[in-house]
């Protein structure tokens, strides 16, 4: 499994060859609509992440020392956006999660989405990822 | 000009923030129904207050504080004649709508609400006019009654008359809804009331800004709105109230300049207004919102009903043309809000790439929660004009709109 | 300069109205205490917003409303910084100190207290931190007690041990007296309370604007205060509250922005600090507020201190030689505020007299009417000193004052 | 008796006399020393007028439909101002003292001490002295 700086660095690189706007958000919905769908027995009240805009569900699931991630949005935009935070922080060590800065959300320039003033549930879902590799520390 | 009676360009560079650039393209401001902008004489007189008037206000006996007072007092006057009030003592200054309606459901609640007795408001309330009332009811153990709302958006004036008895205290209606832009028939409401004694609050916020209110004809106990959404500061509303009333309700909160005498054994109250007004006040804010009210009386309400008006019609043809596309609330008697889903799409993706275009529009449930329920939707795409809006904008915005669609299909 | 360590030309130029004239004489603004001037750098940033970048916040995802949001949220965090607090969501705006008390009062008389139960105030309060408790002890049953003062304008500590026991709820104090200067020790008050773990409320109107305030050392469960005593507009209050606290306490006012969910069955409540903002906020007067406290801190409240120390020595001593002049309020430990009375005479023909002059000073029972019946008077006249004041304003409010009580004698 | 429009002229007249507000306001000052006091009988809850700056007395009488005010303030500015007012409406006719427009008091440039918002009782006075003109009609 690649590390999450590596994940980070293909994804900037990914973005990097977008000319305006427009492609990046193409690009981010079509991973929004190719986002595995999360299958509804998951859809509880206890995996919903608070967020008045849009909702998005998490589970996360430790199969020795190595976390999983499932997520889903109802929002196409927000649920692209999930999706890179999956890829970069699923299947990892429970301590690469906890430390990973995440910085590629700024550098491919989505940081407002992440902040927490969009009320998308983005920043309540990256704490959870974070609280739940922290617990399996 | 084309569009309406009132000259839009002259209009239009009275609020400097139009000529923005948002992401490269230049501001749409469809977010009117949130707040309005401002008209730049608003600031001005704030700046203009603050940098060579400024004072604390009430019983200073030198130069600015008696100016300052006599200019908060006047605004006053303005606010009296704008709802065409009897008493200048049934104008309250308060911070908001919200603190407007807070402070009668608290009032009543401590007052007057008793275990058995019934608190009526509607489906289509915006949150400012449920909660208070459900806190109101906790604390006074009245239970509280909701008018339903019909598919077109609309009041369920037989369920109304349904709820009406001798139990209900007090009626809690919008003039306009915010999420959908349905005028209500509050005359109607008000009347029906009147028949039983019931006093009615309205809350105005989404009204004030967009057609004339006169209190007297309406009759109502309360009128409630926010100078925000009037072209005016933040951090001041408006709270109507029947003299009555008023003199019947204790305060709401205790501080200065709300009363007579105080000892520790007992304290006597000031005289109306001021019996409500504890603390110092927002004198800045109250003195640009005069401004704003002598801008809006030039325009004059009926230039900007018959704007808006206009602008109405023609985006929600236009609307009705993109597939997929289902307004909600298509009452005939609206303010100039469209409130829409489009088919399978989330509110909020749409509204996030129009934001690409310099396009603003609000998303998601408009503290409306109930009506999204109703409509068994998660929220919709609102967007709300003002007089200074152009078909030109709708026009840009409708464009927009239906290339973002294509981006989501 | 020769006054102070700070540069009072630079300073005197930020704020504009001082070089106003009144009554042909320059302005000579020695009522702080019930308002402090503001730099401009305040109006100017209202002003900016208002005209480029203004909407509303909190939820909208368009341009404007996130980066409404942003600033607004960021003045949250200088507030957090201002008093040291330890997380942001103890940082409640409010439209001030009155609002501020009024909110921890009425909650506690909805969750904390109860028949029998005892509220802890003294005799030096405003009557914003005395009207709420009132009314809060006649909701709830609890018992209003009162810290005496003595002579000299202190709190009576020794009383204030006698009314401690297990009966009271709260304590409310304010950390300077708007009506003598003097300054509590609060230090004291508050430990003593944290022994019987008694929560403490402090007003800090008074006090913010004068000396530093590091909320975690003091371990005041409450503090409140108003932006527009600290340099920044009108109608903008904070409320502290420790965290704990706030959880534990149930929203004071019910409408947008405050809630999670709103079903007409159950509404829940949102977290902290949004649970007690209730509306839309006064978006303006806290980017305003932020400029204040920026402006603030550049100054630094140590300087500030240090030269509003000298002035009130100055002026105590200048004053100290008029004879029939009796300062009210004699504390070693005092703000920059001086009270008197000349004998005989009535404060509000000093106050008129002086005013001729283009000297402000307040006049009257600056809201705190105990006081003035502990000392037998119907009112003072107060001179309160910012550190824009200069001692050569003092010379001239000196000179000025006798010739006054010339006249009148 | 004159009548109050002569009684007005006259302090106008006074008036004009100064150069400066200083004259002026020692003139209202001596005015206010010079005022009757008001009998401490009189000085009752019930003929306190409310002004929380300074507090003003009045009472009234009416002899054969001429009506007498009798008035005290603790403050000197607000006596000297009361016993204008004393003086103009005092001895008149209900009649006249209800359409009195009591225009001399803007004149001599003592308006701001009228203003509702001074809190000096002198408003309430003046409202007091009316309708005890308009009930005595
Ligand atoms: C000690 C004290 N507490 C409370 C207040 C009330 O503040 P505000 O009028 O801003 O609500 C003041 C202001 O006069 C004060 O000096
Ligand atoms: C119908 C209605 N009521 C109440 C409110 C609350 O107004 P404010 O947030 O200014 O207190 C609003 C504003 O969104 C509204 O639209």
């Amino acid at each position: 499994m690649a590390s999450i700086q590596d994940i980070e660095a293909e994804i900037i690189e990914e973005f990097e060859l977008f000319d305006d706007w427009m492609q990046k958000y193409e690009y981010i919905i079509d991973l929004g609509k190719e986002l595995a769908v999360l299958d509804e027995q998951y859809k509880t009240e206890d995996n919903l992440v608070k967020g008045c805009q849009s909702r998005v569900w998490l589970t996360s699931q430790n199969t020795n020392g190595s976390i999983e991630f499932l997520a889903d949005s109802d929002a196409l935009i927000t649920k692209g956006i999930v999706s890179l935070l999956v890829r970069v922080l699923s299947n990892q060590a429970p301590q690469a999660i906890v430390d990973a800065p995440l910085n590629f959300i700024e550098t491919i320039g989505l940081k407002a989405h992440l902040s927490p003033n969009r009320a998308n549930g983005l920043v309540s879902m990256i704490k959870k990822m974070k609280a739940y590799a922290l617990a399996n520390l | 000009m084309a569009d309406t009676q009132i000259n839009i360009e002259q209009i239009r560079s009275d609020f400097e923030i139009l000529n923005q650039k948002v992401n490269g393209h230049q501001l749409v401001y469809f977010d009117n129904a949130a707040s309005t902008q401002k008209p730049k004489v608003v600031s001005a007189a704030i700046a203009d207050f603050y940098n060579n008037e400024y004072s604390n206000i009430h019983r200073g006996v030198h130069h600015f504080s008696e100016l300052g007072t006599e200019k908060f007092e006047a605004v006053r006057g303005q606010v009296k004649h704008f709802l065409n009030a009897k008493y200048l003592e049934e104008i309250i200054f308060t911070s908001g709508t919200t603190a407007s309606i807070n402070l009668v459901a608290d009032c009543f609640a401590r007052d007057v609400l008793q275990k058995g007795d019934q608190v009526v408001i509607s489906h289509l309330e915006h949150h400012s006019n449920i909660v208070p009332w459900q806190m109101a009811c906790e604390k006074s153990g009245a239970e509280l009654k909701v008018i339903g709302m019909t598919s077109s958006g609309e009041l369920d004036y037989s369920d109304f008359e349904k709820l009406l008895n001798d139990k209900v205290k007090i009626i809690a209606i919008n003039h306009v809804s915010n999420a959908l832009g349905t005028i209500n028939d509050i005359e109607k409401i008000i009347s029906q009331a009147k028949a039983l004694n019931i006093p009615v609050l309205i809350d105005g916020a989404q009204a004030v800004a967009h057609l004339k209110v006169d209190i007297q004809a309406l009759g109502a106990d309360f009128y409630c709105f926010s100078a925000h959404k009037l072209f005016g500061p933040t951090g001041v509303g408006v709270l109507y109230g029947k003299k009555e009333w008023l003199e019947r309700l204790n305060p709401y909160m205790g501080g200065g300049d709300m009363i007579n005498e105080v000892r520790f054994e007992k304290t006597t109250y000031n005289d109306l207004p001021h019996k409500f007004e504890a603390g110092t006040p927002n004198i800045a804010g109250v003195i640009g919102f005069g401004k704003a009210l002598e801008y809006v009386s030039q325009i004059s309400i009926e230039n900007i009903k018959q704007a808006e008006a206009h602008l109405l019609d023609y985006a929600t043809k236009k609307l009705s043309e993109i597939g997929d596309l289902e307004i909600k609330g298509v009452s005939d008697k609206k303010a100039a809000v469209i409130s829409f889903v489009v088919n399978g799409l989330h509110p909020y993706d749409i509204g996030t790439l129009l934001n690409q275009y310099g396009i603003a529009v609000r998303t998601g449930h408009h503290c409306t929660q109930p009506i999204m329920e109703y409509f068994n939707i998660s929220g919709t795409v609102r967007a709300s004009f003002s007089f200074y809006n152009t078909t030109q904008e709708i026009d840009f915005f409708v464009e927009k709109l239906q290339k973002v669609i294509q981006m989501l299909k």
